[in-house]
């Protein structure tokens, strides 16, 4: 097993995150109601059904497969979720360009920039009970523990962790940014849905990419 | 979940059709989602486009047609509409003179309209400007929110603008109306029951049967508290309140007072909640020159009411009397 | 009981206020419960009177006003009127021409319009004819019933004899128009949940989560049968194939087909419900030449809907687009 | 104790009615929720209310007194009892005339003219599932048992019983007329409201003559 990210397993990642969506609609969908609108769940799902029908072997490099999925999201969820994750593929293939293998660090700095765009797309920071608080974390635990020389399987294995500890870490938290803001001090005491489907999908790298 | 549908995932195709059917002058793209007026593009007219999550019916495709919207967008339900759909709606209605986008505030609506926008100017050079409407008082206009969210005032916005549009305005005058009369409406919603969601299958929250929520937005989200069940004249007080106190209607030539059922809310009802509006803003001073009683922006089943206030000079009290012939509003044509 | 009101004794008289102050081209008489057309009584045009059980808003009060009811009177929540009420909406629109009743067949309604036509007659002289509405399918006009039940088909039967009655026709005639627009007209419903009437402070009947009623009343009294919940398909063909049975809508010059909601369904599910409505009725060979979708006789917060066809010649078509301005109805005014 | 109406009995016999049907209101309209419209209790507090606020001791004989208590039902009920109640007592009254005491085969005969306009209000007969079906029996065992000779106390309590028997009579019976005929077959198995409520102003009436 190569300690890249190859467009196999780039595939492998983005059909590992469609089967946990799928997985956890319910849930997904189940907390969006406690401090949303109760369409995270059905959100995600059409949007990775979409991704699926999409993706037909004719993308021959990474960067065309994520810019697809992300193009397919954009034109399929709608909502919050759709430009948000939308924009994180499209900038994630962006950068990781023809590509047929990333190297680790070339990965990780990919993953960053669609950090960055989703951040710029949203207009949110970390801290404020979104997708960012699971997302944030994980890539500075992946650049930790790849800076320290772990191979890419290990450092997605513990950046999946920090994306978890993220999402867990969303449940105090007072929303101030999407449809949970609108509660106010009333939206503390819940996980965020878009935190729990953003840890799923670095879970499915860190699988994807150990497997 | 009791609903008169067919398939949960089919709801917004479904009632789709049914609108093509019942409204001949209406021309529906079902690939798109997009309800467009028949004769769109209207030659050298700035071309409306809204939209957002559907479950809102009448809103927004219920107000396509001369005097009114171009087109509508129809998301998911309860989700903003995708950049493709609002892209095709703004290539459909423009006439030359640009498009303006209203779009209600809320996170998704706001980035999707942004991202359609983008598109529409690098790939077909369509002028697009676009006006958010925040209106709900219930929310906080701070750094710890998105923002208010745009409700009630989006019914009258888009009947007045839609007017303007008719006139002959341009799109830099369109965009400024708009603004004006964003900024002169307030809303405050209540909800004696939760939605459901068709593809949830079960109500959003749940609310005990002597409890209320105050603040309610149009999705289901939860409000800013939940009070005892109250008298209509109470809620009624708890809804005029927070609007007269973040601005003031006793000036400008008068108000237009729109008291809306949320959907599972019958009429008899809506029109128990207005006389004790009606009462209050008269002891408040405040003169309401039109009404509008009915659903109008709805939140699927949800039993309960907004009321929005709109404080009009009489240029726009001419726009809101100006024909109008839409499946949901319509006089004068 | 989630309701927006104040006392479930003071409903009735609560929503009169609220209509007043919302529509101020319509008169109040509180003490009567009736709503007059401002303008009247209409020298030499005919009087048309309706009125019934309240609970069913829009119905008839929202549809007074020019090309539609000169006055309605509000009975008690859905309990007819009393014959003082429908005198003194007959005398306050007698324009000379004579009045003309519009009952809805219920046994109460009958009785009582029945008794202030002897009345009207004996102490005022005013020459009251009536036509008695009774269009829904549901219920066999045999010896064994009360007969068919006044539905869907008051709303577009006020509408069109409103129209004629506009143009000057006498009395006789629009007694004659009304019968004949009756004769074409069916109606048939279903109801997915029961009302609560206020008073009662429950609903009237129980419905298990996995049922539906079929063949339901507008006043909660139960159906022919109650069957499992249904997809809209399923259930459109419940509604449309007992209306075809009944008569023949293939000839003629069209078909107006009217989709109501029953007060607690929203505007989305009655148009997924038309979608299925309209595609039986062209695989029946039955031409839709208008439609009308949306809650206009409701059942206070019912949750369902019924549908109305009414087979219409030329005559009765002009007469349904001509100008019409009432809150509950309004178009070209 | 004289063996007859008088006006004092008669207004007891209404007042004594009024009370009766305040009592029952909620079990009037859950029996009409069964087979109407459940506004049955409502309907006829409505009236009695307005009954006893309209009797102010004007009325100086017994047919004014009853026309008075027939035209005040018909000006606040409405729906199918308004008509029905009202009529009654309305040719009650009128049979009465100015008298201010019936012996008991007058009052028997202003009885059975008001059964007879409710029939012809009502277009109905007995065997339909309606008020009839205690009326009819009732006032049938009061002429019986006054041609036996009984006394007017005696006939009354007996044609209260045979009112309550009629009215159970109702339970089996299909509807054919009102409301409940909308539900065919369905009607069977629930006691006509009508029926209860016509029981009890017979009742009504045999307290009010034995007091
Ligand atoms: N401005 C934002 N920046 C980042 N993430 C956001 C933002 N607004 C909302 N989100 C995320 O989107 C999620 C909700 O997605 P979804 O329910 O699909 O959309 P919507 O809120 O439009 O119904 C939230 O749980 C949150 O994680
Ligand atoms: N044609 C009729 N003749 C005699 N009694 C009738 C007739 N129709 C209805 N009723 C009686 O009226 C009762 C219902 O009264 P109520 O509920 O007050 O009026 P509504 O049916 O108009 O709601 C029935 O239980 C029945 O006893
Ligand atoms: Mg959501
Ligand atoms: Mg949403
Ligand atoms: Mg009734
Ligand atoms: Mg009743």
């Amino acid at each position: 097993m190569a300690d890249q990210l190859t467009l196999d397993t780039a595939r492998a990642w983005v059909e590992g995150f469609a089967a946990r969506i799928h997985a956890a609609a319910d849930e997904l969908t189940a907390l969006d109601s406690a401090i949303g609108d109760a369409d995270h769940g059905s959100n995600m799902t059409r949007g990775m059904s979409a991704v699926s029908a999409a993706l037909d072997g004719s993308q021959t490099d990474i960067g065309s497969l994520l810019k697809k999925v992300g193009m397919t999201i954009v034109s399929s969820v709608g909502g919050a979720s759709g430009p948000l994750y939308g924009t994180f593929f499209l900038r994630v293939g962006t950068t990781a360009g023809d590509k047929t293998a990333l190297e680790p660090a070339e990965f990780a700095a990919a993953l960053r920039s669609g950090l960055e765009g989703l951040k710029a797309r949203g207009k949110a920071t970390t801290g404020e009970k979104t997708m960012l608080d699971a997302l944030a974390p994980a890539l500075d635990a992946l650049d930790a523990e790849l800076s320290d020389g772990g191979s890419l399987s290990d450092s997605l294995a513990t950046a999946a962790t920090a994306a978890a500890q993220g999402r867990d870490a969303t449940v105090p938290m007072v929303a101030t940014k999407g449809r949970a803001s609108y509660l106010g001090e009333r939206s503390a005491g819940h996980c965020d849905p878009g935190a729990t489907s953003m840890a799923l999908l670095v879970d499915a790298a860190a699988t994807a990419v150990s497997a | 979940m009791k609903k008169l549908i067919n398939d949960p995932g089919d709801v917004v195709a479904d009632a789709l059709r049914g609108i093509e059917a019942a409204h001949p002058r209406l021309r529906v793209d079902h690939g798109n989602r997009v309800i467009v007026r028949g004769d769109a593009p209207v030659t050298g007219k700035v071309g409306l486009v809204s939209g957002g999550g559907s479950g809102h019916e009448p809103l927004h495709g219920g107000f396509v047609g001369p005097g009114m919207l171009d087109a509508a967008c129809a998301g998911e339900m309860f989700t903003s509409p995708v950049p493709d759909q609002i892209q095709a709606a703004t290539t459909a209605v423009d006439g030359g003179a640009g498009v303006l986008h209203i779009v209600k505030n809320y996170t998704g609506d706001v980035m999707n309209f942004e991202m359609a926008a983008e598109l529409a100017a690098a790939e077909s050079g369509v002028e697009v400007s676009s006006v958010v409407v925040d209106d709900d008082v219930a929310v906080q206009d701070s750094l710890y929110t998105a923002g208010r969210r745009g409700v009630g005032a989006t019914v009258l916005l888009e009947k007045i603008v839609g007017a303007a549009a008719d006139q002959g305005r341009d799109l830099a005058a369109l965009t400024a109306l708009a603004g004006a009369v964003n900024a002169r409406a307030r809303s405050m919603g209540v909800a004696l029951t939760s939605c459901t969601v068709p593809s949830a299958g079960r109500p959003t929250f749940e609310l005990p049967e002597d409890e209320m929520e105050v603040g309610i937005g149009i999705h289901g989200e939860p409000g800013r508290r939940r009070v005892p069940l109250a008298p209509a004249r109470e809620i009624a007080s708890m809804l005029v309140e927070p609007i007269l106190t973040d601005l003031d209607f006793t000036a400008g030539d008068g108000t237009i007072a729109f008291v809306n059922g949320l959907g599972g809310t019958p009429l008899i009802e809506l029109y128990v909640l207005y006389a004790e509006v009606a009462k209050l803003l008269d002891a408040a001073g405040v003169a309401i020159a039109r009404s509008l009683v009915g659903p109008y922006i709805t939140s699927l089943d949800m039993a309960g009411a907004s009321l929005t206030l709109l404080s009009v000079d009489d240029g726009m009290l001419r726009l809101w009397d100006a024909p109008v012939d839409t499946p949901g509003l319509r006089w004068g044509a």
